[in-house]
């Protein structure tokens, strides 16, 4: 399906955060969105998911939902959001509860995805008996087991280390060549980006507009191969001059003044 | 069909001695007998109706809710009447040796008294005035309950308590204190009455008279078998007194033998009058020491036409 | 700093201290010893201080006549219905504080008024509205139980992670649902630690309402006994006050175990 | 869902209570007003409830008798004795059992075990010790605040982070620096909090023993007023305490702000 | 200074963390440590500060001192540890107490070192006012006042979000080449350890021994530009051969298991 975000805008308040965002999320592909650190992108994307309503514009899905849809906008948090007090198989359980499917379905649906993201023998583990980069793969077990239509992942990757993080980025790109299943992904990491999008769209510093939308010309199994290495550092670096004296910024802005 | 809230002890006597005799059966009254812990809770059950009828002791809590024109007094219970003894001093043996030895030594001394308020620290009240010292110059500890009191004196925490005669006595049997003296020898007053609701004196003023006169009646027979004494002035019990044993004994709780009975009985007015000017001396009292408002008017906590003739009555 | 060839000095020692579970037994058994000790050979006046096997004794004597039990029973039953009554109202008022902004609005100056007052000051009113008999007293204990509770619980809603219920949200689950599967569970850890407060606030309000005129119950024994100096039986009940508030610990502790397996 | 064109619904609402600040004021004035009103209608009797200008009047009038300030200052004097007494040991031995080992070992069975036990049933044995005057009633409300302080300021100090504590000295910072520069500023919000639970423990217990058995202090003047069935002194002796309990923790919370600006 | 480790190893209790490892910091490198989960690298950076005591071997260090030297082996930590109740300036101050400088020196060191962290304005500022990237700042104006002869930094950019991780590594880069302070620096973030390190020792999985230590042979002012992208993506390729297996084996150990 597309998701299709036409003159958005958003106020906090007084405060005005987006302005006349106009985005189509294309079927199947993966829009990485970033910018400078408070421009607006966790908003605009929870404005696309329907978790915000937006002070101005619309938001609407087009297109026929994949087959055994349950929640055509799904989430994968930063923070994994996963309830500590369920095991990871009831975690993922959570997204197909109170929606019309059978007991067997959801069953098999659990075991399927914890399959899928290799998590099958900790189906009756508790979340803190994970490692970080484990309960980023509960998230995201829970989020593909309602088979969305559109996946919104806000840093999904941020909140683990460096070596997790590219082991994780590896997974996701094996997922998504398989399911093909349409991603807008929110990051702050310009390589990660660029290792993982189809296209990267770069929002301005707040209020967040939309600057630029960059198509990554490289197949994504081809990005690690050092031949492509120059044109991706290129593309890094034409990013980060878009955005790093705003960044600059932001990180000097004082967090609390008080 | 009414109710009467008491205590189970021997001071609420007539009303035990009315139902067993079918007095208030002739009155054509069905009563039924509550009986609380304290005396406080009778009076505000009487006040909200859950009892028609109340009789206890007067205390400071009474007079208060009588002020706010809830209650009426309309009858006797008893009083310390000159040779009979009801309420005694009791010093510590520690006290005591010390020259704690008469009610004039109250001053600076430590007494342990149920409640503020209560008839315990209006005896003592009376004391000062009458023997002028000041009020103030006794240290009142309130300790709630009589066993509390009972148990503060034996472990020496305060020199004096006032305490019924049946437990004085047997106090002093034990040696854990020593009778200075009775409240009748120093100050007579009228301690408790029989009341009712203001508005059951409006509404229901037939039931109240019945109720009364069934009470009076088994005053008479209290009178006749209690108040008896031989020419030394000792009190001597008759048979009359053995035969109304028994009732009181069916009631009053824990139940008491025979001379425990006897140690207890009070004097009550035969004829269920009331002394009214001590009662007006009573609310005055109380208004001084702040404990009744100030708008407090004695006259309007009694009714008086239930009974042909009260006594002492103030002009 | 002259020199040209130095090791590295070690500097992280200290400020870790350790459990240590065995020095505190020796520790507690040597503190009873010495008591014992200083009782024995007359340090510590028995007048002022029973020795240990002097509480111990009046302990058995007391079990054996039957007064422990009647005033332990006594303030049991007082305590877990006074406990039941105002933890079932204090969760209800809190959850719903918790949850709704007009309950939250109305409750909160009620209970932010009423919350300072030590409970054991409105003993006296009760008394006026119940009489002296058990209910003011149970009544007493579920007031103080109450407030605690409430605050508490609706102190642990608030705490429940936003991100836990905007997730379940995104997945579309109901607010009913909401409820019952994240908001309850997630603020289960505080409510228990609310009924922990309440506990202990019941046992002390329990104990100072029974000397306040009652009978029987652990806290008129104590008074009692302390009025008749018999120190002996003072001690000893004090001690069961101790093992009972240890069980009432001891008991939230299981509760916490059983229901919090997860954490 | 066969729809070719959807718009996105909106699913992110509720479970945002918001303080209402205006709302809660309001529906305290109306609490008050609706009191008034039922007293002056009569639904509500005198004789179980006075009216709120019922207990402003009381209030007024022992305020002019001088009676209000002398239970007032009396009861104030006995907190704050006894609280300055106990806080100061507490402080002392938490400290100390959270800095050092051996401490720890020794005191942390004496506290576990006296911690449970309700002070206010150790009024009675301080009554033998003291005498029933003052020194009684302050020693069982330092009791009171000993406990909570002592065990707030351990759990405090063992709280300090102890990266905090391994970055100090991997600067060479030496020890006695570290207790006065990291472990003491790093507790003092958990020992704030220990002091706040302590303040209101302090209240509770000067209430209740001035409850039992004595002539002066708010705790006397409620027990009293409800002896003598004086509902307007009762309420207003009630309303003393709650002022007490707020201006306390206001004054803490004065405190907190001052000290922990940093936060 | 050097830094010189000899046959270093530690337990903790029964578990072997560090078995034989010999290491030589040079003057004025920065030595990067990279590894997989739990293979022993900060417990070694405490070893190398006198922070643990090793159960095995020794270290030691040689050379003269730099001038103002307070306090030899200094630590940046991950999660910054400031004093949260102490302003900017204070916190600087701390490793500067107990050390016998006057009070006028104190004053210009805390100054300059604020000026060179571009932290001249928010000398006054407590830690909670200020953005993670500043509060890393901060750590490292503090351990720089000092004067150190080796600084110890163990992933003291991991608790940043990837544009403020990017924008520090550039002021890191700017101050090194200033003072050339030897250093050694801990990372699991291989494009970071390529980035910064003239040297990267490469450690197995628990017990840690020392694997490779592989030389950057590019100066670092030109590692950015694209021309050397893919000798780069080589060496970063084939460190991730090294410890890509033992991360992923990290990864999916239980973190608690209960
Ligand atoms: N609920 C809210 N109320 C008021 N202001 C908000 C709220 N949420 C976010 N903001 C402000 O709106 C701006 C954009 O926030 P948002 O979280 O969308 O930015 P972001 O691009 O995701 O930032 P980051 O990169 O730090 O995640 C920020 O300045 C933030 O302070
Ligand atoms: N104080 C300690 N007591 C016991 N075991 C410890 C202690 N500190 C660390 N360990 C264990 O020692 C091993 C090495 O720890 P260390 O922190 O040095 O690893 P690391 O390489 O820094 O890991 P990471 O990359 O996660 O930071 C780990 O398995 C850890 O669980
Ligand atoms: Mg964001
Ligand atoms: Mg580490």
């Amino acid at each position: 399906m597309q998701l299709i975000a036409r003159a958005v805008g958003h106020r906090y308040g007084a405060l005005e955060v987006l302005a006349g965002i106009d985005i189509e999320v294309r079927e199947g592909e993966t829009l990485a969105l970033i910018g400078p650190s408070g421009c607006g992108k966790s908003t605009l994307l929870g404005i696309l998911g329907g978790m915000i309503e937006a002070s101005a514009g619309s938001v609407e899905l087009r297109g026929v939902p994949p087959a055994g849809c349950l929640n055509p906008l799904t989430y994968v948090f930063q923070d994994f959001a996963l309830l500590p007090w369920r095991s990871v198989a009831d975690n993922v359980a959570l997204g197909l509860e109170h929606h019309a499917i059978g007991r067997r379905e959801r069953k098999e649906r659990i075991e399927a995805v914890l399959a899928l993201t290799g998590l099958g023998d900790f189906a009756d583990a508790y979340p803190r008996q994970l490692s970080g980069g484990m309960r980023q793969r509960v998230g995201i077990a829970r989020a593909i087991a309602v088979r969305p239509a559109v996946l919104l992942m806000d840093e999904p990757l941020s909140a683990l280390d460096a070596q997790t993080r590219e082991l994780l980025q590896e997974e996701l790109t094996a997922i998504w060549a398989r399911e093909r299943t349409t991603t807008v992904y929110v990051t702050h990491n310009l390589t990660e980006a660029l290792h993982l999008a189809d296209r990267v769209a770069v929002l301005s510093r707040r209020p967040g507009r939309l600057k630029q939308i960059l198509e990554v010309p490289i197949p994504r199994e081809e990005r690690a191969s050092p031949a492509h290495a120059p044109m991706l550092a290129q593309l890094h670096a034409a990013l980060w001059d878009q955005i790093r004296v705003e960044a600059a910024a932001a990180d000097r802005e004082v967090a609390d003044a008080g | 069909k009414a109710s009467v809230g008491a205590l189970a002890f021997v001071s609420s006597a007539p009303i035990f001695i009315a139902k067993e005799k079918g007095y208030f059966e002739r009155q054509g009254l069905d009563v039924e007998v509550k009986f609380f812990q304290a005396a406080q809770p009778i009076a505000v059950a009487v006040a909200s109706g859950d009892v028609d009828f109340g009789i206890t002791g007067l205390t400071g809590g009474f007079f208060n809710l009588a002020a706010k024109g809830a209650l009426k007094m309309v009858a006797a219970q008893s009083r310390e009447e000159p040779g009979f003894n009801f309420v005694g001093y009791l010093v510590t043996p520690k006290a005591y040796e010390a020259g704690f030895k008469t009610v004039k030594d109250y001053p600076g001394k430590t007494v342990g008294i149920t409640t503020v308020g209560s008839t315990f620290h209006y005896n003592i009240g009376m004391l000062a005035d009458k023997y002028g010292f000041k009020l103030s110059d006794v240290s009142l500890k309130p300790l709630q309950t009589v066993p509390n009191m009972v148990a503060a004196m034996k472990g020496g925490q305060v020199d004096s308590i006032l305490l019924p005669a049946n437990q004085a006595l047997g106090l002093e049997r034990d040696g854990a204190g020593k009778i200075i003296g009775w409240v009748h020898e120093h100050t007579p007053w009228q301690l408790g009455a029989l009341f009712t609701s203001t508005s059951n004196t409006t509404a229901k003023r037939s039931t109240v008279q019945k109720f009364v006169d069934a009470y009076v009646m088994a005053c008479a027979d209290y009178a006749a078998a209690f108040h008896d004494r031989d020419a030394s002035g000792k009190r001597v019990f008759g048979p009359k007194a053995d035969a109304l044993i028994p009732i009181l004994q069916k009631y009053v709780k824990p139940e008491p033998n025979a001379d425990q009975v006897k140690a207890s009985v009070s004097f009550i007015d035969p004829q269920g009058r009331l002394m009214v000017r001590d009662l007006y001396n009573q609310v005055a009292w109380y208004k001084a020491q702040g404990m009744v408002d100030a708008s407090a008017d004695a006259k309007t906590m009694m009714d008086l036409g239930f009974l042909k003739q009260h006594l002492d009555l103030p002009n | 700093m002259p020199a040209e060839k130095q090791p590295v000095p070690f500097r992280g020692a200290g400020f870790d201290p350790t459990p240590r579970r065995f020095a505190s037994w020796i520790a507690f058994a040597g503190i009873l010893l010495a008591w014992q000790a200083a009782s024995s050979t007359g340090l510590l006046p028995e007048l002022f201080m029973p020795s240990p096997d002097a509480v111990l004794s009046a302990l058995a004597r007391m079990s054996a006549s039957g007064e422990l039990w009647l005033h332990l029973g006594t303030s049991i039953r007082r305590i877990v219905l006074g406990f039941l009554l105002g933890a079932f109202a204090g969760l209800l008022l809190g959850l719903a504080m918790g949850i709704f902004s007009m309950a939250r609005a109305v409750g909160l100056p009620i209970v932010s008024a009423l919350f300072p007052i030590p409970k054991i000051a409105l003993l006296p009113l009760l008394i006026l509205w119940f009489g002296i008999g058990e209910t003011s007293k149970v009544a007493t204990i579920a007031l103080g139980v109450f407030f605690p509770t409430a605050v508490a619980a609706k102190t642990a809603v608030d705490g429940v992670a936003r991100n836990l219920i905007r997730m379940a949200q995104s997945f579309g689950t109901p607010a009913s649902a909401i409820v019952w599967k994240i908001v309850l569970p997630g603020a289960l850890p505080g409510i228990l630690g609310g009924l922990r407060i309440a506990a202990s606030i019941a046992l002390i309000l329990v104990t100072a309402a029974e000397m306040i005129g009652a009978e029987y119950g652990v806290g008129a024994l104590v008074l009692g006994a302390g009025n008749l100096m018999q120190t002996d039986k003072l001690v000893a009940g004090v001690v069961l006050l101790s093992l009972m508030g240890l069980a009432v610990s001891f008991g939230i502790g299981l509760l916490e175990r059983r229901l919090l397996r997860w954490r």
